[in-house]
């Protein structure tokens, strides 16, 4: 998804800040809502990938504001109404005392059965590759600014399941992943530092081919 | 930390009133529905709030710069370099440790969201997860590193790690001068969270120091 | 600049919506403004590129309430404020029945001396060429989604002043203006029509270089 | 127009009260000092509500049908074919036709701003400038053409012009079937604004047409 939680090379957001060192929680919002999030997580009612993209697909106002608690507590009330848990207007119902009706108490299995066999790896350390344009609706870990880019294969991560297609609930599609340096010159323009790099980490689909050197 | 960060952490991570209630009130609900777990919960917290951390991170650090040999495994092997350490719940899993030295001075970032190396640093600051991080540490590092106050030589080549997929990074920050007869104990006290990020550098030691 | 205002290819706003042909205004506000800003146009105290600018430099949370007039009001209050009218406050304070201090009646030159002599023409129609990969701070008619992309020249539109100069007033930098016509699909995925394509004109300035065909 | 996308035409161009308020303030305050000409400011105005508008544009497009050899000189060199047309005031600076026809459906957007050919269409509808419009019409016509209500078949090429530079774009539209015995002036009244921008096909000849 092309949104505002794509944040790299964006302008206009001014200086960073910091927050001193030894604070795990800087509000009790905060801790709250990192609580609540373990405990759906390990029931198995919120998952990674779709947290991720319910979060990114707040309304850009809404994201915009950056109140990390209150953009949580909609990414997990959204995953609570795919399954079926809770759907919008049962915590309203719930809190002026009326009874919600029964619940299934086991999450059901949102993953579709399809199950692939692991991509065979197409590259290697040291590859010059091209990295594809794609721009998904749905939810992604390509990052916009490098799509299209050419960068060098460093390192092989092994395999991993594809966020792509767990958050679109197709299946899982195991494939090889691979670290791709970037020259900061190459993705930025001749602005950026010539001895700068960029890494990220490229799923074999994100890699459109290997090219000449 | 001045007012100003004070008020952006503030804003950030604290919810409008009406909301606040709503996550309180989420939660009595699903434990009421037997859905969370109030216990676990709790024992995560703890965990994360007083047992996990970035003097974990500090620790490993501190093994490298006084065991060359552990250094050498840990950037082979960071999973088995870590076990040696027997950190209770720590595991190092896809954990990659990137070397400052020379030349080079390394920074992490996760420009989609905030990935972070929970394990070895705990929770993220909050600045980590800002739009105002996240959007120019990939495009203008050398900018951001100059508001945290660090200066980056032009021959030094910055490295940009963007944690985009299941690979958590953790800089490995140059020993600082000066601290050849320190013990490890002390030499983790200069391995700050910052500096494990990419954004300072290790304290330097007390001038007083024999 | 890489803000909101560079809409190609954002995902989230939700399906188009329509208004009814024979409207110029949709209101009062709107027409306002417009009036406002031709008059501020002839006079020299606003200018295209510059207010571009501007506009696109709002806080990120205004620009994306899209209140048009609003918008523009703001842009072109800036426009008064780099041109030495109006500085912030003074609206208020005249507003306030305060009188306002003696000001400059005609408008500032706010581009430096400096004028190029146009670029000669270094491409043909029929070339394909790849775009830049730049992210320039500062304004720019460049679209993210074209950047890095590889198309065809399909016309010579003649010699421009070249915008991104002009609102960073760095002086005129007249050049050739090419169509560039690009293949859906190079620029959006697999997912797009195999006979859709976009054009969109480059600067020069814009322009890699051609590449192999 | 639904009340739908009534209250969005609102949305977009009603500011609040304070904003409404201040806009008024500040022509007052400009006119005051001198800086702007009210007389001059309410001819632009009256120029682009009454006397430019879809309307110029239709005008060409009816003589682009009607005449097939003005159409080849529009084609070639806009801004002379308008200049036969004689209409005040209009220039045809930097327009150019793009033309729809069997296999091929045009659309206009300008992505960054908001830039139309005012000359021969007037002032851009709001949704023009709006951010559904203007993100989706390059990276999805068809769907957006799909909700303007025009189905456009898989083996037509979209050709979509992002306007972001100093050339206008106008679509001229092909000529419906049926209109074959029609003046110049009746082909001009099916001729729409959307079509022009490539978002509508022409309207149809009334039926009861002779």
């Amino acid at each position: 998804m092309n949104s505002l939680h794509d944040l790299g090379g964006m302008h206009g957001f001014g200086p960073v800040w910091k927050t001193p060192e030894g604070v795990a929680f800087h509000s009790d919002a905060e801790q709250r809502v990192f609580r609540l999030m373990m405990g759906l997580m390990a029931g198995g009612w919120c998952d990674t990938d779709g947290f991720r993209a319910d979060v990114e697909s707040l309304p850009l106002q809404v994201y915009a504001r950056e109140c990390f608690p209150a953009n949580y507590l909609a990414g997990m009330e959204k995953q609570l109404e795919r399954r079926g848990l809770l759907m919008p207007g049962d915590l309203e119902a719930w809190m002026a005392g009326i009874k919600l009706g029964p619940r299934a108490t086991v999450p059901p299995a949102i993953m579709g059965e399809r199950q692939e066999v692991p991509l065979p790896s197409l590259f290697r350390t040291g590859d010059i590759v091209r990295i594809r344009s794609i721009n998904p609706e749905g939810h992604t870990r390509l990052p916009r600014y490098l799509r299209g880019q050419v960068g060098t294969i460093t390192a092989q991560r092994g395999i991993f399941d594809f966020p792509d297609a767990l958050a679109a609930r197709t299946g899982r599609r195991p494939q090889p992943v691979y670290t791709v340096e970037f020259r900061a010159t190459d993705v930025w323009g001749p602005e950026a530092a010539a001895n700068d790099r960029l890494s990220a980490e490229m799923f074999q689909d994100y890699i459109e081919s290997r090219v000449d050197g | 930390m001045s007012d100003h960060d004070h008020s952006h952490a503030e804003d950030h991570t604290t919810p409008p009133p009406e909301i606040q209630l709503r996550i309180k009130a989420m939660e009595s609900l699903l434990v009421e529905m037997g859905v969370i777990d109030p216990a676990m919960m709790d024992a995560v917290v703890d965990f994360y709030e007083r047992q996990v951390g970035p003097r974990n991170g500090a620790r490993i650090v501190a093994r490298a710069w006084a065991d060359p040999t552990f250094k050498a495994r840990l950037l082979k092997d960071p999973k088995a370099a870590i076990a040696e350490l027997a950190m209770p719940g720590i595991s190092g899993d896809h954990l990659v440790m990137v070397e400052n030295r020379p030349g080079v001075h390394n920074m992490i970032v996760c420009t989609l969201c905030s990935c972070y190396p929970w394990q070895t640093m705990g929770l993220p600051p909050i600045w980590f997860k800002s739009a105002a991080y996240r959007s120019r540490a990939v495009s203008h590092p050398r900018d951001v590193l100059a508001e945290f106050g660090v200066a980056v030589p032009p021959e030094t080549a910055i490295k940009v790690w963007d944690s985009n997929a299941d690979i958590r990074y953790m800089v490995l920050p140059e020993r600082p001068a000066g601290t050849d007869h320190m013990t490890e104990a002390d030499l983790a006290d200069l391995v700050t969270r910052d500096s494990m990020i990419g954004t300072a550098l290790p304290l330097a030691p007390a001038k007083a120091a024999p």
